[in-house]
């Protein structure tokens, strides 16, 4: 069964790299579709947080929230605390698994969703950290999932919304920040991990029929390859199945880009 | 808002319950040009849009507006001439903005801090980003466990504006689902206006007294008005009027002119309507009965 | 009418003292009875705030609660937050008046309810602090309740445990505290209140029957008397009649010291 | 217990939504000799008992518990050698203890600061006072205000001892009326121990969200324990045994060896007992029924 998209492969993945018992911040969209997929395929205990105010809600099938900032991410919560004791649940290190995209993600793992170009002369104004900071600050770790494109994959953002490893070697450490940083990056082509001395980025597996090359060409800036590198297994059939189920108007699993 | 003067204005103010009841344009008439006002809600929950609708209406001037994560009534805020400055962690609009300075906890805190009666709060989050010097922090070390901290500083807006789910004449609002910061905000702000979907009376707010999020001595204006939140959410009630926003949103996209859009808007649905009444008749019964019918998500 | 005793003239007149409207933390015994006094008597919109988390209580004529931190301190109030939010009301400067006693008070207000002795060698381990010092800190103002009598009424407290003027002058000012300090002073024998400039107890009040040289007796430091000394109106029938009624088991209304 | 260390602690742990349910006796067995301990409820409101029952039956050494405001129980913790420090704002029993060290407002800051994952916060409470110096406090200048604080260390317990309404088998906990500290101290401890009234479905807890003061994954082990709190009360469910704490009280207050009372009454209420119903039914049906039908506070 080979004909999933790449936003399908990255889910899976990203379902795949999920644990049954942990507790997982989550987006909407692809992460939030990983999560879900993770829970019904082989985490049955995982739980999901959202800003919003929702612990460990249900969310309907075929009725995803569009943001996790509504009604539809609540659904049949166990709680409802304050936006801001969601967010404190990460500064105590209550959140195992934080999930993250951003517009630009550099060599060591910083995510920039705040502005192209600088302050003072942007060419493109992004929406903010949001929560985002946040989660790469506290969470205990850090999946990242994005479109592999060079323009993307940068030597250095332009503005760091949110803390991969700063500047690399014990950079991160040495900030005073809590959380364990960036464990994987997650995207269309293969798996990318963090060397533990430098803390640059390092290819670990590629999709199927995705060359180094490629993924090298799609990156800004000089990829690590791991001595051991792996090639992804594609999706199963149950793994797709499901997954389709999740968005059945394929509102987050299109075709091109994600 | 200085520290010293924002707790007494606190203290001057006479917090008794009193009957609080008021229209909208007269609460709205307490907001003067200039001041900080903090928003409840998060994104399209429960924002209180009734009070924004009428403070675009009154044509109030250089307003700053706090606000955790800022959706499209931010485009409307700005383009209206009403706010003058944005203080948020999210904001995807359509119309040029600056940009977002905090965290989402960051921000929070910074309400919490205003909440407490304390002029700063540390933090581990926002350490070592570019939001740390974008919003120019100052960074502490904890005398007790050496560690580094960042501070933020407290926020006491001048005004808060809240909707609730109920709330009783004396302004005590309950909230069901997320509060989000709206029991922060309202602490940390010197006034609070609020609407809620329905007034109740004492004594059922006294039934349920742990649903109150708001107790009445925050409170200086309550204003009954259904479907206060619309075309956003009001948790349990009604969910986002999504047709009416994937439309705009879209026409938003789509506008060469993207204020010009925002202009066409605010005068059809803003500054045309009689009332607000009249403003919710544009969206139609269908609408409120459809969003209102989807939005008891809770049993769904 | 002239048959009270210096309990009822003392809740009397913390009954006078309040206004309708105002926000008041108070705790069990004679501070209670002078709020919920007030409510019935004159000021029918003041709200009553207990430590243990209930706003605006409705306290059940005849089963008061022997302590501010029970069940039946909550009765129906309006809302229940945690303890620490409670508390931060003060800080915030939204609670007008808080009613405190103390095993001694000083020329300057300040409160022990700590120690009597050094806390190296106490003669007397007393409970500590519990809200004093926080209301003490921050309420808007203060009001203290307390039997008069030479050991209570010290020239410096062993232990302060809340503050009042501390040193006096503007001392208080001086330590960057927020609230208003001791507005006045309610015993059995009179009302006292704190020169503007030099913080020093000064005896406004003497209650019928009562000298001034019997109030300087019982006092173990230096009174100022006011120039315009007043003696204080007897409470009424009305009262009386109605304080009665609140306590009618005299568990609070006794009639020898308090 | 290390700032660090405390987060490392709830980091490693396992925090899924499990099947907690266990036995008073397994679940006091977590707690090592020596362990800090915060403690649930407010005087004599929703006190574990049950918990501090078990850990002075299971001659626990060497315990620091930390409690807003200390009861009777605190006279039963020392005098049975589980105790060694209260850390406390107020402590009336009858037998010798230290001198409280901390306001209220301060102990409780204690706790949210270590629920917020921070070492450290700001208060302007016990500034000038001899609590201030007597607890050692560091004082601090607000870099944005100028404002001069007193900054007041985190605690993170090693375990938190609570009593809920309703629990489901997960932890997920449910508090009517006050929840007094008990959500920031589930928060700040790195492990915790539940008793509730009643276990419900976590159904029953998804429709009513609200209430939910303690999230599941702040908690280690769950029992069902009816009257967990006696001769304390449970908010809207029983109130103190009045007449029980009124004797006890005045035979302490009368005892010329006031450790020898306590020891006798531990030796009768905590020892001889085969199990907590054993334990309650030396009250006896008679008392249970009273306190529960006085205890309806909320409609009476």
């Amino acid at each position: 069964m080979t004909d999933y998209n790449p936003a399908e492969l990255t889910v899976v993945i990203g379902s795949r790299s999920l644990q049954d018992g942990q507790i997982v911040f989550v987006g909407a969209g692809l992460p939030l579709l990983a999560a879900v997929h993770a829970q019904h395929l082989h985490a049955p205990t995982l739980s999901i947080l959202f800003e919003v105010g929702g612990v460990a809600p249900q969310v309907r099938i075929g009725s995803l929230p569009r943001s996790t900032n509504e009604a539809r991410s609540v659904r049949r919560s166990v709680a409802t605390p304050a936006t801001i004791d969601m967010m404190l649940f990460l500064q105590r290190g209550l959140v195992d698994v934080g999930f993250l995209g951003g517009a630009q993600v550099d060599k060591h793992g910083n995510l920039n969703s705040s502005v192209i170009g600088t302050l003072e002369k942007p060419s493109v104004r992004l929406p903010g950290s949001g929560g985002a900071n946040d989660i790469a600050s506290s969470a205990n770790k850090v999946f990242i999932i994005s479109y592999h494109e060079r323009r993307r994959f940068v030597e250095k953002v332009d503005f760091l919304t949110s803390p991969g490893f700063l500047d690399g070697g014990r950079s991160r450490e040495n900030e005073g920040l809590l959380g364990g940083g960036v464990e994987k990056v997650i995207t269309n082509l293969g798996i990318l991990e963090f060397d533990k001395e430098t803390r640059e980025m390092k290819l670990v597996a590629v999709h199927p029929g995705v060359s180094v090359k490629e993924v090298q060409e799609k990156t800004g800036f000089e990829l690590l390859i791991a001595d051991d590198l792996q090639v992804t297994t594609p999706p199963s059939a149950e793994e797709l199945t499901l997954l389709r189920a999740l968005d059945p108007e394929r509102r987050f699993l299109k075709a091109g880009e994600f | 808002m200085n520290y010293r003067e924002a707790r007494q204005q606190v203290v001057d103010k006479n917090k008794g319950a009193r009957d609080k009841r008021t229209t909208l344009t007269e609460a709205v008439a307490m907001i003067r040009d200039g001041d900080e006002i903090a928003v409840g809600g998060l994104l399209y929950t429960r924002t209180p849009m009734g009070i924004i609708w009428e403070i675009i209406r009154q044509r109030k001037k250089d307003l700053t507006f706090y606000k955790t994560l800022l959706s499209f009534e931010g485009d409307w805020l700005f383009v209206s001439g009403a706010m003058r400055k944005a203080v948020t962690s999210w904001f995807s609009g359509g119309v040029t903005w600056g940009v977002s300075k905090w965290s989402l906890l960051g921000l929070s805190l910074r309400f919490r801090a205003g909440a407490m009666g304390i002029p700063c709060i540390p933090t581990k989050s926002m350490l070592g980003s570019d939001l740390e010097t974008s919003a120019g922090l100052k960074r502490f070390q904890c005398p007790y466990s050496g560690e580094e901290l960042l501070l933020v500083p407290a926020v006491n807006p001048d005004v808060a504006i809240i909707h609730a789910h109920a709330a009783d004449m004396y302004g005590n609002a309950q909230i069901f689902g997320p509060p989000c910061m709206d029991g922060e905000i309202a602490r940390a702000a010197n006034k609070v206006i609020l609407t809620t979907e329905q007034l109740v009376d004492n004594e059922h707010i006294r039934d349920n007294p742990n649903t109150t999020t708001i107790p009445f001595f925050c409170v200086d204006a309550v204003i009954e008005l259904p479907f206060g939140c619309y075309p956003h959410e009001c948790y349990g009630v009604y969910e986002p009027a999504y047709a009416h926003l994937g439309d705009y949103g879209e026409g938003l996209l789509k506008a060469e002119d993207k204020t010009a859009f925002v202009r066409d808007y605010l005068e059809n649905y803003f500054y045309k309507p009689a009332d607000f009444e009249d403003y919710l008749s544009l969206f139609g019964v269908k609408s409120l009965l459809e969003t209102t019918r989807k939005g008891r998500i809770w049993r769904l």
